[in-house]
């Protein structure tokens, strides 16, 4: 699974973009997150606040219960501040 | 037409070209965004906007198509920047154009809230007391929000 | 600043010198209006402007002053031409710079919804099938009105 | 007194602005407009639908039972389509 973080997520974790070879058991954002937390330090920071936490999937904003698939793209970041 | 871009733009070119030679446009509508020299009662050297290329365009060419939706446009220009960018340093253009002028300044209005919420951009400023993220705002949250319930 | 003049203006430039070397506006919202070359189902090949020279500056100058009273706004531009106009001519500027994007919009669609109904210019369109004046419309009446009540 | 015209007042009228003596007995706007009227012709189609006038005295917008002196600038038009 390709990973991307954005913003402070980003700058938390030290990585602009990572491949996971992600645990079967793993079916949605959340166990995402928390699977990815588990690594501490900038990933535990980051997703500290998880109100804080936004994500799309393949480029498509949606919400952190949505269904990963290993190929699928998935975007980490806080909430967006364009304008 | 949406443009991601790191240059800057010239307003004057950029709507003119949305007028000239449309006879049927009575109304053009426009707002642009700038970098503020000032942020939390501290001065800012600098504003650094990320993006996420290839969903930023995906998204700006949904409100764009939002808007052309909702109201009669003739046309819709969205540019918006990303980089290092100075105080006093444009950030975003958008503008729209259509026979009437409620149409263009309402779907200005609506475009300009979306982006706040919808497109995905994080700005960096850089001050004295080192760099800080700009967070949302809750009401930039509630304005956008406006849109998605108000009849138009 | 008001305007009133025969000639065009340049867009660009105009907003440029409301905002080049003010570092702590963050946002300008503008208007223009333009001759359309339709109307009533008849194609229109020109646009007169009459007005009436002293009220007219005086009146723009106090709904000027209402804009920079409601919001808080570093500048108001407005520019009224007069005169022959042809079809895709530019017929009036608005432009304010804020702050915040909330109030310089706000203030822009204000001053365009009430020089509507307030500026003393009168229009005459020329068809095929002669001159006529154009009428006051009553949702511009209504639009205008709005804005005598809404809290801002 | 100075009267001028605007839109299609003026052009039904035929002239931009004239210099009139007022009778003593005229008060206010609404006896200047009837006074004017019954000169007919143009006046009279000028001022056929009182709901389409307005006024101005000395450039300032009023209604027409507004006050008129003899060294008012008075002017009559049909409502402003300015923007």
């Amino acid at each position: 699974m390709q990973l991307l973080y954005f913003g402070w997520v980003r700058a938390r974790i030290g990585k602009v973009q990572e491949t996971v070879n992600l645990p079967t058991h793993i079916k949605d954002v959340s166990a995402l997150i928390k699977w990815l937390k588990k690594r501490g330090g900038g990933y535990h920071e980051a997703f500290q606040n998880l109100n804080l936490i936004r994500v799309a999937i393949n480029q498509e904003i949606t919400t952190l219960d949505a269904r990963v698939d290993p190929d699928d793209e998935v975007a980490l970041f806080p909430p967006m501040t364009g304008g | 037409m949406i443009r991601v871009q790191e240059e800057d733009f010239d307003v004057g070119i950029e709507l003119s070209k949305m007028t000239d030679e449309h006879f049927g446009i009575g109304a053009q509508s426009c707002f642009i965004g700038l970098v503020r020299d000032m942020a939390n009662q501290e001065h800012i050297s600098a504003m650094t906007l990320e993006h996420y290329p290839g969903m930023t365009e995906k998204q700006l060419r949904k409100i764009e198509k939002e808007a052309n939706q909702r109201w009669p446009l003739n046309d819709v220009l969205i540019i918006h920047r990303f980089g290092k960018l100075q105080p006093g340093d444009r950030i975003v253009l958008v503008a729209t154009t259509s026979a009437h002028r409620r149409a263009a300044i309402e779907s200005c209005h609506f475009l300009i809230d979306w982006l706040k919420t919808k497109a995905p951009f994080w700005k960096v400023e850089s001050s004295l007391s080192g760099d800080s993220w700009v967070e949302a705002q809750d009401n930039d949250e509630r304005e956008a929000k406006k849109w998605e319930t108000e009849n138009t």
